[in-house]
């Protein structure tokens, strides 16, 4: 089962990981990963999140199928927070099911590699002293993506 | 109108090109991206500095990532953005 | 901040994900692995989860000891049930935390693997027709331990 | 007294050999574990036939995983099970 969602609400991750072994028939293992802002020295104080409405829901739609058919999951889901969001806040869900661990595992790499650099989103950094800077993509993000050609 | 496309710009380009959406016509019933770009860029000065500023510009044709060499055609929606930095 | 447990209890996912993410400075990704009783056409009833007390602990807290160092976690969980488990109930639970995602990533993978055939864990299937069958290791879990090595 | 050493067995072994833990005398001070396996083995016909039968034997010593060419001291906690099926 698909599961896409692109919203500022904060998601629950228990009810998430709950609803992808709810349908539990087959499924042996279940992978998630959550990204949040990360609280650092630097004085950032939160990040916002612009997106390309219509195109974010039809990209992530897309790579969740295609995820699903390559690593053969049972289940998906990909929820992504857009808006403002301050240090310490989830960002980005990605969750797999599947009958065995090493395609649950692999399909949420993919999916978290793939969806930084493939699915239209970008970040502004608030800092506490008022500056705000675009983040710059990331060379090693590239690379991971491209791994999975 | 019927030569018309709809252009959005995101994040930095959005900034830096004062605007988050335009509409523009085509030069010609079919163009590439490239060529649109070179014709838009001609007309608008502020537009030519941005682009010229910013090497690694991505395109979508209808909500598509797409090439500079791609086609744009009548009534397309094109959007151009920095690299993206999701996730 | 390591975090090890046997147990006959279920874990509560959500709030392993919160204490994973609690503690949030400086971490920018969460990855966990859940791995259940598989529901499947062959009748199975049950899993029993026979551990070795004492070995099985300290197996788990060096294991979770040695992803932290070599990943670079920040926080580490490691869940194990033991006993009787029904079909669909989860058995492990494993979850990373660090600053960024390939190491929350690779540290969970590393950690089922190892898991799997190096921590003092035997399963015996229970079948609707009352047969009873110890679980064989199998040569792809072995394979799968190794490539850390 | 001095010379025992604890064994405890697990899953199907445990079954096999129908006994979950036992104390056994050491032959001498040190002994690897091989050679008090073959010991025990002729002392005791039903564990020879569980062992002949299961090529795949683990022991830990001490709760720390071993080899058949490790060394038992007086005192030591031995543990002997098929390959580990966790996770």
């Amino acid at each position: 089962m698909l599961r896409v969602l692109v919203q500022n609400e904060l998601f629950d991750m228990g009810a998430e990981m709950d609803r992808l072994s709810a349908d539990s028939w087959g499924i042996g293992g279940i992978s998630v990963f959550m990204g949040q802002v990360r609280d650092g020295p630097d004085g950032l104080e939160s990040l916002t999140l612009e997106h390309y409405p219509g195109m974010t829901e039809k990209v992530l739609t897309e790579l969740a199928a295609e995820a699903v058919k390559r690593f053969r999951l049972i289940g998906c889901t990909l929820i992504h927070r857009v808006g403002t969001l301050v240090v310490g806040a989830p960002i980005v869900f990605v969750g797999t099911s599947s009958a065995h661990r090493a395609e649950a595992l692999a399909g949420t790499n993919f999916l978290i590699d793939r969806l930084k650099t493939g699915a239209p989103f970008w970040k502004c950094e608030r800092y506490q002293d008022g500056r705000q800077v675009w983040v710059d993509a990331r060379e090693a993000d590239d690379k991971a993506a491209a791994s999975w050609d | 109108m019927a030569q018309d496309v709809t252009i959005f710009y995101f994040a930095a380009l959005r900034e830096q090109m004062g605007r988050e959406k335009e509409t523009v016509s085509l030069p010609a019933q079919s163009v590439t991206v490239e060529a649109l770009v070179m014709e838009l860029r001609q007309k608008d000065v502020g537009m030519d500095e941005v682009f010229a500023a910013s090497p690694r510009i991505r395109v979508a044709i209808n909500q598509t990532l797409a090439t500079f060499q791609d086609t744009v055609k009548p009534g397309d929606e094109l959007a151009f953005f920095p690299p993206m930095t999701g996730g």
